[in-house]
């Protein structure tokens, strides 16, 4: 039940058929872009049901019942009704930049599966420098939200872009330097290889005492910042900004806003998959079943808080990044250093 | 984010409200703004306002009561049971001692479900949504038995002049008690989710402090006022109807912060469950309502009568001209009305989540200012 | 140190208590194929009443309910015959001015007008709303009720009655005596619309 | 201090400029000349005895011959509590603000502005805020006022 | 969505057509119908009934009815509570930002036709029907959060009537 071999096939008859080879390349280039941009427009969908469905659950309700099975439907009867609403360009909107912006945060939503293992050789393409362009590309996402806070020219959304560009420039910190220890251990910067140094239980990183645990929260706590969901969904508060950066936003573009912010959580949470929880390495099942279970664990996760935490202010969570956490992420990565190049602790 | 002063920045408008999701209804706060702090707040209200002394005017006595139903809904019971009370010193008529333990019982519970609505808000205010489902969960409970009692489960006409509308039926007593049992434990829960939670503590702490000198000089009351440290609640120190046979406590803050206002509600819930509870134990059998004809006519004469309300004190000014069924003027005053005034000074250089974080706490509802 | 322990605890103490509530099961009723038990005292729809044997309205056209009403939403159409009794035209209840506070239901002493315990009554157009006879005792066909026929009030002041004897002080005693004189005017007193409503003790 | 031993004590302390009415019920209700008021509140607020330090309310009542401004007022720290009033001719009808002495009063008085029509004498912040900004049509709360989309309830 | 008022005029053109348009009507007002955002915009007592509707017992997201804080985002406006005078053009903005297709849910006496305050008030508008269009309204002072539920019933079934032709 191997995905890979499946497509290995595909792509060999594909090669055998006697296109040219450029050919063959650009089509499987193309067709490997739409598996992933269809796979997770599906995932998108999914978890904004399941987010439904679990804060109904922790809150006794029910949550989205008379659509389909469950409500199974809902988010497509949401999809499908976001399309056909009146596509609103206000009248004193920075038209480009309000064009842009949600288009921005979609794509840039996508571009981080380029390098995300899905499973035993299931990549679009093993990049050497894999994690360090995943980390540029997903603070894409931020220009996005300053130009939809720029160009709605709506004050709401303006301190929502604010907040979300002074927050997610604070938390990069700490996130990439978390990571740090990691790629210090793996050796490597592809993603595939730091997945394959997590061979045993005992290696993942995040079993790994003392610095592995710390790192691994210093990345859920930066990550769910990153992605701007409760308890740092400043950019969007709804008590404070009304709906934040995404104010003047309605129909389409509105709906990319709300998939891209959902993609966000599935990468921060694929990614700590592949650094810290052995990505898809796993007993019995397919690889791409132990990726996805795992990451739709840590997806919970970030659920949980959602639904269970008030919100930080501006400027405390400034603090909490800078005083706390940019800190302990550096003494953390001078641990590993140190582990790394004493001879009694050798993994 | 404070601007150096090398930096040139400028002020900015923001107009928040009279639609905006945390001002609980329709205020309107004008705020100049540097950035997220806030330099300036100006509310202004009358979004809301209804004429609802006009109408009353124009009412007879018991046709009023519906109308003070709607002048406070969180606590209807307390609108009707203020204006009873008024209406009752004016006439001199006296309930009889069921329904005075009936009052009691329902503006106790009234006044859990109305702080369980703050509770709610509050929480969803400083973004955690999940309280405020729970808040409004147990709320239920307490709705289904005023639903029993009187039928509606948010606007009463229970609470009569000279009584109460109907004897509580049979489940009632049971449920009831149930209920108060049970309801502890739940504010357990809201504590373990709030109380300690180092977000919700660095959120409230040291947030809207708002001294005692300056409380009392704006007429601010209520649990805002004992939050302030000012240990005054009209059911102990100028106490009305029966509140001298029970036996409760009044919480009081240290700091007068946001914090400290919402110990200071999460206490009061469970004081009223005591209250409750020993009025439930105590109820006498008995007539519910003296005999008070629709058409009746107080004497001439006024009468300023005051309850302490889920949110302050709340008076009531009669003026009977004693010839007619209407009364010459029913002038109503809400806690809100003050607290609301109080605002603009305490929220001066917080950010903009502190505003929102002391409009919380501060319990304000609009149609009680602007009536 | 211990602050920041203290404080990581209590975040996981809530997380727990949510998780704890996942567990549960949820107390939603869902609405359209589950319905909530409404308690018989339930202030729904206004619906007059009509008697179980005959299907007439119990109503005598006695206008109190008109009366009462806080927001005028009870308007009545009656005509008079030759020997001034009233005989009921139509019936008209606005439920967009209604404030369903059941001050009708109390006023009528044939239990002609009640506060059903229906409350599914939305509609496309306001005029649909306005409720004339035939739509209100339609509905109120199958509401169960007791048929009290409540004595006339007697033509007595309402005087205060200190009923029980109050242990603590009671209210009244802070008001001089000469107050208490002056509320015995109080009136029921004549009332000609409550005496010509009451006399005629229908037919039926 | 119980209501009697209250009402001696004010009526002691400001002998003839003050009256005790008998309209009032259950507290004692005074009656001042406009003139008298700002003096008045000055020497309840600062008097040890009395320390009102709580404005409660103050309400206007057209009476449909004059008006009436009605303050209630109460002392957290001593727990007494009474109520006060002055009357005022319809044309030119104007009260001190006593926002000097409990800041709370602002609002009330603007209120009563709005409302009523009763002029406030150093006020500093006469708006309009209950009323909509373009309201022109005089002040809705007396007696005699009327305005074309005003319905009376029907008398019955 | 000028676009997809063209297309059954296109898609009617091929043979069988018809059905393709009937169907795609259906789906897109089934998806419009079963997912009604509301504007969260609550001014008096309504707005609690509208608060509890959305809590636990009644449960407003079963019916896949949610909140937005924005206009923009939401398709139905539920009018929970009095409008005053002042309150009115501001509600008339609201609606003015929303984007098509939009709705109207006059919820409770005040909003159907003044309520209790349809006398003696001088600053109570008298039924919001003059401010902006209304496609249902719920009697009830407040109604019950079933009725208010029953309402969102009622309107979901007007929608799913509604074709693609309709619209303006």
């Amino acid at each position: 039940m191997e995905l890979a071999n499946i497509f290995k096939y595909l792509y060999q008859s594909l090669a055998n058929s006697g296109l040219p080879q450029v050919w063959v390349d650009i089509i499987a280039l193309v067709a490997a872009g739409l598996i992933v941009f269809g796979v997770l427009a599906v995932i998108a969908l999914f978890l904004v049901w399941w987010e439904r469905k679990v804060s109904a659950h922790i809150q006794q309700r029910f949550g989205p019942m008379r659509t389909g099975w469950h409500g199974v439907l809902q988010t497509i009867a949401d999809a499908i009704k976001l399309i056909q609403k009146e596509d609103i360009t206000p009248t004193n909107v920075d038209r480009p930049v309000f064009y842009w912006a949600p288009i921005i945060a979609f794509v840039a939503a996508f571009l981080a599966y380029i390098a995300i293992p899905f499973g035993k050789g299931l990549i679009v393409s093993d990049l050497n420098i894999g994690i360090l362009f995943i980390i540029a590309i997903t603070t894409f996402t931020i220009i996005s939200l300053l130009m939809a806070g720029w160009g709605s020219n709506n004050k709401y959304a303006l301190l929502g872009g604010m907040r979300s560009a002074a927050q997610v420039v604070s938390y990069e910190v700490p996130m990439v330097v978390s990571i740090l220890p990691i790629i210090l251990f793996a050796g490597t910067l592809s993603m595939v290889e730091i997945v394959e140094a997590q061979a045993k239980i005992y290696q993942w990183f995040i079993f790994r005492v003392p610095f592995g645990p710390i790192a691994f929260i210093i990345y859920i706590i930066a990550g769910t910042a990153e992605t701007n969901r409760t308890p740092f969904d400043l950019p969007e508060a709804e008590q404070e900004l009304v709906a934040g950066f995404n104010v003047e936003y309605s129909g389409m573009k509105f709906a990319m806003f709300f998939l891209a912010e959902f993609v966000n959580m599935f990468t921060v949470c694929a990614i700590a998959t592949t650094l810290f929880l052995g990505g898809w390495q796993g007993p019995f099942l397919p690889s791409w079943v132990w990726f996805l279970g795992k990451t739709l664990v840590l997806v919970f996760l970030l659920m949980w808080f959602r639904w269970t935490y008030p919100r930080l202010r501006v400027d405390q969570l400034m603090e909490f990044s800078w005083k706390f956490l940019v800190p302990l992420s550096f003494a953390n990565l001078i641990i590993a250093g140190f582990m790394k190049h004493s001879k009694w602790f050798n993994w | 984010m404070t601007a150096s002063k090398a930096l040139r920045t400028e002020e900015f408008l923001v107009n928040m409200g009279p639609h905006h999701p945390s001002t609980h209804g329709v205020c309107r706060f004008l705020l100049t703004m540097d950035g997220e702090v806030v330099i300036k707040a100006v509310p202004y209200i009358g979004y809301l306002h209804r004429a609802l002394e006009k109408i009353c005017e124009n009412r007879t006595y018991p046709q009023c009561l519906p109308v003070l139903d709607r002048f406070e809904y969180c606590t209807s019971m307390s609108c009707e049971y203020a204006f009873c009370l008024a209406v009752e010193k004016l006439a001199g008529i006296q309930a009889p001692e069921r329904a005075e333990y009936l009052r009691i019982i329902m503006v106790e519970l009234n006044r859990i479900a109305s702080h369980l609505i703050w509770f709610g808000t509050t929480a969803l205010d400083l973004g955690a949504i999940t309280p405020f489902l729970y808040g409004f969960r147990e709320r239920e409970d307490i709705l289904d038995l005023f639903e029993m009692t009187c039928g509606q489960r948010l606007t009463y006409n229970y609470i009569r002049i000279g009584g109460v509308s109907r004897d509580i039926p049979s489940q009632f007593i049971p449920k009831a008690k149930e209920f108060i049992d049970k309801f502890p434990s739940k504010i357990d829960d809201y504590v373990k989710l709030l109380n300690e939670n180092p977000i919700w503590v660095v959120r409230n702490r040291n947030v809207g402090i708002l001294p005692p000198e300056l409380a009392l000089s704006y007429g601010v009351s209520g649990p805002v006022l004992r939050g302030s440290g000012v240990k005054f609640d009209l059911r102990k120190d100028d106490p009305y109807s029966i509140y001298d046979r029970f036996e409760f406590d009044i919480p009081t803050g240290k700091y007068g912060d946001c914090y400290d206002r919402y110990l200071v509600r999460m206490a009061e819930m469970l004081q009223s469950t005591r209250i409750v509870k020993q009025a439930l134990e105590q109820l006498p059998e008995g007539d519910i309502k003296a005999k008070v004809s629709p058409q009746f006519k107080p004497p001439k004469g006024e009468v300023y009568s005051r309850i302490e309300n889920s949110r302050g004190e709340m008076g009531i000014y009669i003026q009977s001209p004693g010839d007619s069924k209407k009364p010459l003027r029913v002038k109503m005053r809400g806690g809100s009305y003050n607290h609301l005034q109080v605002m603009p000074e305490i929220v001066k250089g917080g950010k903009i989540a502190d505003l929102v974080a002391v409009m919380a706490s501060m319990d304000i509802i609009m149609p009680e200012v602007d009536r | 140190m211990k602050k920041l322990i203290n404080g990581i605890k209590n975040l996981v103490i809530g997380l727990l208590t949510t998780g704890k509530h996942l567990g549960r099961h949820a107390i939603t009723i869902q609405y359209p194929t589950q319905k909530w038990e409404m308690p018989e005292r339930s202030r729904g729809i206004v619906v007059l009443l009509s008697d179980k044997e005959t299907g007439e309205l119990n109503c005598t056209t006695c206008l109190l309910c008109e009366k009462a009403c806080p927001s005028s939403a009870i308007k009545i159409v009656y005509e008079k015959d030759e020997k001034g009794k009233r005989h009921l035209k139509d019936f008209i209840v606005d439920h967009g001015l209604c404030c369903f506070c059941g001050l009708c239901e109390e006023a009528c002493n044939f239990s002609a007008i009640k506060l059903a315990t229906k409350y599914e009554f939305s509609t496309y157009t306001k005029d649909d709303l306005l409720w004339h006879t035939n739509k209100l005792q339609e509905v109120g066909r199958d509401v169960p009720y007791e048929k009290v026929e409540r004595k006339k009030p007697e033509a007595k002041p309402a005087a205060p009655q200190p009923t029980t004897a109050t242990p603590s002080k009671p209210i009244a005693e802070k008001q001089s005596a000469k107050t208490g004189e002056a509320i015995s005017p109080a009136e029921p007193e004549k009332n000609p619309e409550l005496g010509e409503g009451a006399k005629p003790q229908e037919d039926k | 201090m119980d209501h009697t031993e209250l009402t001696k004590y004010i009526l002691e302390k400001f002998p003839g400029k003050i009256e005790l009415l008998d309209t009032g019920k259950a507290e004692p209700f005074f009656k001042i000349s406009a003139d008298f008021l700002l003096d008045f509140c000055r020497s309840i607020h600062s008097d040890e005895k009395l320390f009102i330090d709580f404005l409660c309310n103050i309400g206007a009542v057209d009476t449909g011959k004059k008006f009436e401004v009605v303050y209630s007022v109460a002392s957290v720290k001593n727990h007494i509590r009474f109520d006060f009033k002055l009357e005022q001719e319809y044309e030119g009808a104007e009260i001190d603000s006593i926002q000097e002495i409990w800041a709370g009063a602002n609002w009330h008085e603007r209120e009563v502005w709005e409302l009523y029509g009763i002029n406030i004498r150093n006020h500093g912040n006469l708006t309009r805020f209950l009323l909509p900004d373009d309201w022109n049509q005089g002040f809705p709360m007396r007696k005699n006022w009327d305005a074309p989309d005003f319905v009376r309830m029907p008398e019955q | 969505m000028g676009l997809i008022k063209k297309v059954p005029v296109y898609i009617e053109k091929f043979p069988g057509g018809g059905i393709l348009t009937t169907s795609l009507d259906y789906v897109l007002s089934q998806s419009r119908a079963s997912s009604l955002w509301y504007l969260l915009f609550g001014t008096a007592c309504c707005a609690i009934e509208l608060m509890a509707t959305g809590a636990s017992r009644y449960d407003f997201d079963r019916l896949g009815m949610i909140f937005r804080a924005s206009p923009r985002q939401s398709d139905l406006i539920i009018a929970a509570g009095t409008i005053t005078k002042k309150m009115s053009p501001r509600l008339r903005l609201l609606y003015d930002q929303m984007s098509q297709p939009r709705y109207v849910i006059a919820m409770g006496g005040c909003t159907v036709k003044g309520g209790p305050f349809y006398y003696d008030s001088y600053s109570v508008e008298k039924g919001i029907d003059h401010i902006v269009p209304v496609d249902v309204y719920i009697p009830g002072c407040p109604p019950r959060p079933e009725s208010l539920l029953e309402g969102c019933l009622t309107l979901q079934k007007k929608i799913k009537k509604e074709k693609i032709a309709d619209w303006s």
